[in-house]
């Protein structure tokens, strides 16, 4: 529709977006980068969310609507997370994933 | 039928007595609980008496005994047709068992007082009697199976307290926890028996079981389990029961052990009175026996003869004067059993039965004569070994006598009682089995050895060293004595082929000499030869002990049944199924419930690790999971 | 526009000024007079909660997008209740000297987090719902890194917010699923599409695994235990109780009314999940020595029973769940409760620390018992009751061999919640905890629970109460 | 008020008013006067159900109330009594009372104490009179957890242990409860209507036997852990052996009837069908308990541990009975609870006794206890004729009653376990007369206990009470076994007609 572009590549695209931020959640050793990694995978909620409602539902805003708070939200979700990497930061010195372990079994 | 309501006093009697000395007696003097008791038991003994006279003499007995229930009530209703009742049952033999037992007991009350006198546990001991009294009353005059076993197992109970009545003599113990469970081993056959006849005829009942032409066994030959007819395992087990009581082979190893009792004790229960229970029993059930279960009753037949032999030979070798006379009971009541087993119902050919009952009430009395003339001797000497004995005729010449009369009693010297009755089943096996026959014959001459030899090594051969000089018990305990003595001679005398017969019809009875001068003969000969070996101390006898070798040792450590059943009790069920089966709980049951606990401990530490503290290790489980899940669903729910 | 509307949704109305009243009190007192917040923010938050409990309009806002039932007002003024006590349990925590400059933040994050929730129970959208589920999120990792100074407490901020981000964009990619296959937010259009195709399914497992993260349900939980632990523990207890039940309540009321024509696709899923919940919980549980982490597997497992309500998929298992979150409230803040008031005194939060405590404070250890015993479900104590109906309609749906699971399970937490009896009762200790008096506020509460606990369960009018309003709000 | 609710609302009030006493000494008293009304209403019940009857009040449950407790569910605080449900709460009145005067001198503390005890016994006389399977399944759990706080705090030996496997495996019992009362309740309403957890209401119907099958197991299960069933009796014998005198008279005199009396009332008498096809797997199990229960005990050295095998024996002998499914084996069954009761309770009160004054249980560092403390040592005995069964003692009244029961079955696998089971009263006379034999008689083996003083005046009476009640039994049967046979006939009467014979 958009030039011709499927909405199967959205959602190609938008799949390949959530499992990276996945991985690199998972994977990815950083507070940060995994913060980073968080904001990919609500990324790519809001292409599904704007795609559906573009391509599908045209006719109503419910889907852009949905994505608008999503980002919204990321942003407050990244402020206070960064806060709580910084107290991390403090007491660690470094932002290091695998040192925030003082809590198990 | 009324006219003797009142016999329902002669059990209660000593029953008030036991609870009234049970639980008072230890705040009187001691004597008052031996007066109580020995008035009490008078009292019961005349009502017997009384009871006896008038149901025997007391009217025209053409066409038999009847069967008289003065009093009955329900005391358990198990179904519409199985009740246990509570009440008396009035026939010949059940009127005969009164008198015994209360004669017996009566005669033991009164010896006791001397007896026991300045014993501890007086009063308990007079308690004891009165409870064993009560028990053997209820049990003599049981209306049906049910109440039978009831006071069975309460006599059972009785002679365990007795036996144990030193209970801080270790012996004593060990000897009462053997009667008890030795016969209790034994009811449980009486009891499946009970079951078994409980089930194929759906009654307790005495009057309907032993009723002549009954219908209540219908179809019960049909009945059978692996191959032998339920009546006649029925009945082999009841017998089984009455075996026990009774100490036929190979249940009889209670009874020499029984002699830790008190000596009254002994002329009581484990002579006279609880151990004719199981002749009393078999005699009971006579008519099932003999028409539903001819098996059961040559089982009967032969035990009793393979006992009374075995006993006999055993007691040659003893030299406990208390376990002489125990082998010599077993011996005697083998004799009852065989009587039974080989009789026939109905008139003359009910004579094994009227024979077995006869000799049950000769040796009654002379039994219990014997054994209170032993205890008479212990008293005396404090000792129940021959060799500390001898020559005690000197100091103690009533007990002397009567032991000796008994003894003649016994071997069957004619015109005491003990010949007429011990002839009666003679002639009785005579005529069904000669081979029981020929036991009995050799048995009789045997008894008399034994009992003279008993006799001569105690009042005659060598005085022995004495502490102090042995003394003629009191009167109290020789007027019983004398008494038993008088009834022992003339006992024999009592026409009881007219009284106690299986029909309840009385018969004629002729003299049977080709029988009586044999077995007259044969007890001579036994008295002849204990004479010649005992009489003055020799060393005879030792020689001859040793010449028989293994067998003489092994007679005299009573064919090693004590070991047997040691071994049974202690190596078998205490170490190979007991033990086992506390450490299989132990371990392996519990060991499995404490293993699931212990697995679920264990299973909690091996996982710990899935909570890393990582949390990407976190991550990754909720994704995987998310993930496990959708192929979960897509998968297998759509 | 007709401003009269907003008296529905009038508990958030009241919540949201509650916290701007506390922040400007923060501002208008003196830093001396700092303490002096607690009592007020205490006698507001009465009032709110008691305002809650006046019975309400039912009606629907913003085009459908909120939604006031008799049974979402009810579900708030379970919250609020629980939150009551926790702040009345908080009391002695804030008085410390420590957290006098922090005084309002607590509350007023709290209370944010309530305002959430409320949102969240009330949603008639996914939107609703999402907007709801964050504002309850976020700040609880604010109050989860309380106690600034402590690493662990650090700690447990951190992972609360990385999880909490990580399974809020799990559920939104799920709900994007959603709303593709269906082409609606809203809740009643959503349950009119719903079809069991791969999409949605997707999109649902999605759901359940956001929302799992915050009910706890294996394999969603792992953050539940060391959060619990590293969280001071008046926030462990209001994410163990509020936060938790908040959620049940939406869970039920999602599944019951947008997936109820998939229900035969979900039961099979939230039975292995119960399954799993309850039996990981408990085999955790068994062996913490730490009292507030052994809470935490506690209340995972309590969460796997509340599962067995939710399979009912009726107004019996709505019912059961929304009592049992009612029981649940009164039961672990008991416990919490206790726990506080130990560590306020002692500072002692492990189990062998409590070795004896019987000798020394009996009162604390009996409520410690009771509230125990109801989480065991031992009757006859509210806990039983609540057990025992989640249990009933479980049953109802067919489930007697989840049921029996269930009950085993229940056994086994018996022995853990046994071991701490015994630690109380039994274990003899050289050095008790002291005899100590807590606040007035903390025995308040305290008493509040155990009454609660005792009395819940024999008063059937509450129950009976839910059901009507059950019934009313899913036909 | 209802003389049943009476029978709850006592205890209770004993217990707060012991919350409010001081000390021992007013903790007892207030005790032992609640528990002595407790006796007098539990003799004036037993009273007024005869007179009842011989008006010829023929229902089923006589002062019957019924109040809605949770409507939509159906749930009744339901309550009713037949003959058999009154004989056992008369045994609880009996042993609890007993129970009070064994533990006179609990000096640690002893309000706690008591109140647990009777909160013991408050769950028992719920359990009894409930016809509601809610409220009865509450009071059976209620029943159950104060065991672990009276093993574990006033408990000797390992304790701890015994009181958590004991409490955990009889929880675990429960479950299995919970599943068949599920099972029950959803499916008493066949033909639509209401459905219920009231026991008469579901005996009225016939639940499919495809159904039966899956739930009866679980019903007889659960309550037959409690019943000591093999082989799931293993916290037997530790959870007695650590528990305080008056704990182990109330677990084994009462608790455990719970588990026989729930297995007939809800597991048989409800599910009679599948109660008849599975009878086979549990007789072989129970015979198996009885003879195993007695082997146990002859090995054992320890008191406690004799008498908890004993009654794994004499609690497998009454479920065993039960499965016979006819009038006079079920009348046995119940006879034997209620003999049992007793006299486990007294073993149990004895061993204390005799625990206090040589504080040593095993039997072989005992001997002569006769010549010192002949009270306890004749008490003791007759305990012990009455465990083997000797008549005029209740415990032959129900063994009997049992046997011959058992044996009128028409089936000869039925037969033969009778049999075999009757063997357990020969083995039974080993193990109690072994104990007499070494305990009580012979020389005294501990020069310790040369001056051991005998019963006092509390521990005199708690005997007392206990041995009258088993000599009663005992002596006169006939009325007990016609009030609880009399009850029975409608319970038999229903499997008859669903069961081909």
């Amino acid at each position: 529709m958009i030039q011709g572009i499927p909405i199967e590549h959205f959602l190609v695209v938008s799949t390949i977006m959530f499992f990276i931020g996945v991985c690199g959640f998972i994977i990815r050793r950083n507070l940060i980068t995994m913060l980073m990694a968080v904001e990919l995978i609500l990324n790519s909620v809001n292409i599904n969310f704007v795609v559906f409602n573009r391509y599908l539902y045209p006719d109503q805003l419910q889907g852009h609507f949905f994505s608008l708070f999503i980002v919204g939200i990321a942003a407050a979700e990244a402020s206070v997370a960064i806060a709580l990497i910084i107290n991390i930061y403090r007491k660690l010195k470094n932002i290091d994933v695998e040192n925030v372990n003082e809590l198990k079994f | 039928m009324t006219g003797y309501n009142y016999t329902i006093l002669i059990p209660i009697i000593p029953l008030v007595i036991f609870l009234v000395t049970g639980l008072l007696g230890m705040k009187w003097k001691p004597i008052v609980s031996g007066l109580i008791g020995t008035v009490g038991m008078g009292t019961a003994w005349l009502l017997s008496i009384i009871t006896a006279g008038s149901y025997f003499f007391g009217g025209h007995h053409a066409e038999g005994f009847q069967t008289i229930i003065p009093f009955e009530m329900t005391w358990l209703r198990f179904t519409e047709t199985l009740i246990i009742k509570m009440g008396v049952l009035l026939d010949p033999i059940s009127v005969m068992m009164l008198v015994v037992v209360t004669t017996i007991s009566f005669m033991v009350h009164l010896y006791s007082i001397g007896y026991m006198h300045g014993e501890k546990g007086f009063q308990r001991f007079f308690a004891f009697l009165s409870l064993f009294t009560f028990s053997m009353l209820g049990l003599v005059i049981a209306t049906n199976i049910f109440q039978m076993y009831i006071f069975w197992e309460l006599v059972g109970v009785s002679s365990f307290l007795l036996i144990g009545f030193y209970y801080q003599k270790p012996s004593a113990v060990a000897a009462s926890k053997k009667a008890f469970i030795v016969t209790r081993f034994a009811d449980l056959g009486f009891l499946v028996g009970i079951l078994i006849l409980s089930y194929v005829t759906k009654t307790f009942d005495f009057g309907q079981l032993t009723q002549p032409g009954t219908t209540i066994f219908g179809n019960a030959a049909s009945l059978s389990f692996m191959g032998v007819s339920a009546l006649t395992w029925a009945m082999t087990l009841i017998f089984i029961g009455g075996a026990g009581k009774s100490a036929m082979f190979p249940l009889h190893i209670w009874l020499p052990d029984a002699m830790e009792g008190p000596t009254p004790v002994s002329a009581l229960i484990h002579a006279a009175t609880m151990v004719v229970a199981g002749v009393y029993l078999v005699a009971r059930m006579f008519p099932v026996i003999h028409f539903q279960a001819p098996a059961a009753q040559e089982i009967v037949g032969y035990v009793g003869g393979f006992t009374s032999l075995f006993a006999a030979i055993i007691a040659i070798t003893q030299y406990d004067i208390k376990r002489v006379l125990a082998f010599s009971t077993l011996s005697q009541l083998g004799y009852m059993m065989l009587a039974l087993g080989v009789s026939g119902y109905g008139g003359e050919e009910g004579l094994g039965y009227m024979a077995s009952m006869f000799h049950l009430f000769t040796h009654a009395m002379f039994k219990a004569l014997l054994f209170l003339g032993a205890g008479s001797i212990i008293h005396a000497v404090h000792s129940n070994y021959m060799y500390d004995m001898g020559g005690l005729r000197k100091y103690m010449p009533i007990t002397h006598a009567t032991f000796l009369i008994a003894c003649l009693t016994i071997a069957g010297v004619p015109f005491l009682s003990g010949f007429f009755s011990k002839d009666e089943i003679l002639v009785a096996a005579l005529h069904h089995n000669k081979l029981l026959f020929a036991v009995e014959f050799i048995v009789a001459g045997l008894t008399a050895f034994y009992m003279f030899r008993l006799y001569f090594s105690v009042f005659w051969g060598k005085d022995r060293h004495y502490h102090h000089t042995p003394h003629e018990s009191p009167l109290v305990m020789t007027i019983p004595l004398m008494f038993l003595a008088f009834a022992s001679i003339f006992s024999g005398y009592l026409p009881f082929t007219e009284l106690v017969t299986s029909d309840k019809i009385g018969f004629e009875s002729e003299m049977n000499y080709m029988v009586a001068i044999p077995s007259i003969l044969i007890g001579f000969l036994g008295i002849a030869v204990a004479w010649v070996l005992y009489k003055k101390e020799s060393d005879i006898p030792a020689k001859l002990a040793k010449s028989w070798g293994i067998l003489y040792t092994a007679t005299y450590n009573k064919f090693y049944f004590d070991e047997i059943y040691l071994f049974v009790t202690r190596k078998i069920i205490f170490n190979y199924i007991s033990r086992p089966i506390a450490w299989f709980d132990r371990h392996i049951v519990d060991g499995f419930m404490v293993g699931i606990g212990l697995v679920t401990e264990k299973a909690s530490y091996k996982i710990k690790g899935m909570q890393s503290g990582q949390l990407q290790h976190y991550a990754f489980a909720f994704v995987a999971g998310a993930l496990a899940l959708a192929l979960f669903m897509i998968y297998y729910l759509m | 526009m007709d401003f009269g509307q907003f008296i529905i949704m009038r508990q958030e109305l009241l919540l949201i000024i509650a916290a701007v009243v506390i922040l400007i009190a923060e501002i208008a007192t003196s830093d001396e007079k700092k303490g002096s917040i607690i009592p007020f923010s205490l006698g507001l938050f009465v009032l709110v909660t008691a305002v809650g409990f006046i019975p309400g309009q039912e009606g629907t806002l913003f085009g459908g997008a909120y939604q006031s039932t008799q049974l979402t007002m009810f579900m708030k003024n379970v919250l609020n209740l629980a939150v009551l006590i926790v702040f009345f349990q908080a009391e002695s925590w804030l008085k410390k000297p420590e957290n006098l400059d922090k005084i309002s933040e607590y509350f007023i994050l709290t209370i944010s987090t309530l305002i959430g929730m409320n949102f969240m129970v009330s949603a008639g959208d996914f939107l609703t719902f999402y907007l709801g589920l964050e504002t309850a999120t976020i700040p609880i990792a604010g109050l989860a890194a309380f106690d600034k100074y402590k690493s662990q407490s650090a700690e447990a901020g951190i992972k609360l917010i990385l999880s909490s981000a990580l399974s809020s964009g799990i559920l939104l990619f799920g709900l994007s699923m959603i709303y593709g296959a269906t082409g609606s937010i809203y809740f009643a259009d959503v349950a009119a599409k719903i079809a069991p195709t791969p999409l949605i399914a997707l999109g649902f497992i999605f759901f359940v695994a956001g929302m799992g993260f915050k009910i706890s349900l294996v394999p969603f939980h792992f953050w539940t235990a060391d959060v619990y632990e590293g969280a001071p523990i008046n926030v462990t207890s209001y994410l163990s109780v509020v936060s938790k039940g908040a959620a049940a309540f939406i869970f039920t009321i999602v599944l019951f009314t947008v997936f109820k024509s998939i229900v035969a696709l979900w039961q099979p899923l939230i039975y292995t999940i119960a399954v799993a919940t309850m039996t990981l919980a408990n085999l955790f549980a068994l062996r913490q020595n730490n009292i507030k982490r052994f809470l935490a597997f506690s209340s995972i497992a309590q969460a796997g029973f509340i599962l067995l309500g939710i399979l009912g998929a009726g107004d019996l298992g709505m019912t059961a769940v929304v009592y049992f979150v009612l029981v649940y409230v009164f039961t672990n803040l008991g416990a919490f409760g206790v726990v506080s008031a130990i560590y306020d005194a002692s500072g002692v939060e492990t189990i062998s620390g409590y070795n004896g405590l019987y000798k020394t404070n009996p009162n604390l250890s009996l409520v410690m018992t009771l509230s125990l015993f109801s989480l065991a479900g031992i009757p006859p104590v509210a806990g039983f009751f609540g057990k025992f109906f989640l249990f009933t309609s479980a049953a109802g749906a067919g489930y007697y061999i989840l049921v029996l699971i269930a009950v085993l399970n229940a056994t086994i937490s018996l022995y853990y919640y046994l071991k701490v009896v015994k630690a109380m009762f039994i274990d003899q200790n050289d050095q008790p905890i002291p005899t100590f008096r807590s606040s007035m506020a903390m025995r308040i509460a305290l008493v509040v629970c155990a009454v609660g606990v005792f009395f819940v369960g024999f008063a059937s009018g509450i129950f009976e109460y839910i059901r009507s309003i059950s019934q009313l709000f899913l036909n | 008020m209802n003389i049943l609710t009476l029978l709850v609302v006592i205890p209770i009030l004993t217990i707060i008013s012991i919350l409010f006493t001081k000390d021992l000494k007013g903790a007892r008293v207030v005790s032992a006067v609640g528990m002595g009304i407790q006796l007098v209403v539990a003799a004036v019940l037993l009273f007024m159900y005869l007179g009842a009857r011989q008006t010829g009040n023929m229902h089923e449950m006589l002062f019957t109330a019924d109040y809605t407790w949770f409507k939509s569910l159906n749930i009744h605080y339901s309550i009713g009594v037949d003959g058999i449900a009154v004989a056992m709460i008369c045994l609880t009145a009996i042993v609890t009372f007993a129970g009070i005067f064994a533990s006179w001198e609990m000096a640690y503390l002893s309000r706690e104490f008591f109140v647990l005890l009777i909160l013991l016994a408050t769950a028992v006389y719920g359990f009894f009179i409930s016809l509601d399977l809610f409220t009865m399944f509450l009071f059976y759990e209620l029943a159950l957890i104060p065991m672990y706080p009276l093993i574990g705090i006033w408990g000797s030996g390992p304790k701890e242990k015994s009181a958590m496997k004991l409490t955990l495996m009889l929880m675990a019992g429960s479950a299995l409860i919970m599943v068949g009362i599920f099972g029950l309740y959803y499916n008493s309403a066949p033909n639509g209507g209401p459905l219920t957890f009231n026991i008469i209401e579901i005996s009225k119907i016939i639940i499919p036997e495809k159904t039966q099958m899956f739930f009866f197991p679980f019903a007889f299960v659960g309550f037959g852990i409690l019943g000591a069933l093999f082989p799931f009796h293993t916290w037997s014998p530790d959870g007695h052996a650590s528990a305080p005198t008056a704990v182990s008279m109330l677990h084994a005199g009462v608790l455990m009837k719970l588990g026989g009396y729930g297995c007939f009332r809800v597991a048989m008498f409800l599910m009679p069908q599948a109660a008849n096809s599975m009878a086979w797997i549990f007789i072989i199990l129970t015979s198996i308990s009885v003879v195993y229960g007695a082997f146990g005990a002859i090995w054992q050295k320890d008191l406690k541990f004799i008498n908890a095998y004993s009654s794994v024996s004499h609690c497998g002998l009454v479920i065993f009975a039960l499965l016979m499914m006819n009038q006079t084996a079920m009348d046995g069954a119940i006879l034997q609870m209620i003999s049992h009761g007793l006299m486990t309770a007294l073993f149990f009160a004895l061993i204390g006794m005799i625990y206090g004054r040589t504080h040593t249980r095993n039997v072989t560092e005992m001997g002569g206890l006769m010549k010192v403390i002949p009270f306890l040592a004749v008490v003791y005995m007759i305990a012990g004729f009455a465990s083997l069964g000797l008549p005029g003692l209740s415990g032959f009244v129900a063994e009997m009653t049992v046997f011959v029961g058992a044996f009128q079955h028409q089936d000869m696998f039925h037969r033969v376990v009778t049999v075999i089971a009757c063997s357990s009263i020969v083995i039974t006379a080993v193990y109690i007369l072994r104990v007499v034999g070494m305990m009580l008689l012979g020389p005294i083996k501990d020069p310790h206990h040369e001056h051991l003083e005998d019963a006092k005046w509390y521990e005199k009476l708690s005997t007392v009470t206990l041995l009258v009640s088993v000599a009663a039994v005992g002596i006169a049967p006939l009325w007990l076994s016609e009030v609880i046979s009399g009850s029975l006939k409608p319970i038999v009467d229903k499997l008859a007609a669903v069961i081909p014979f």
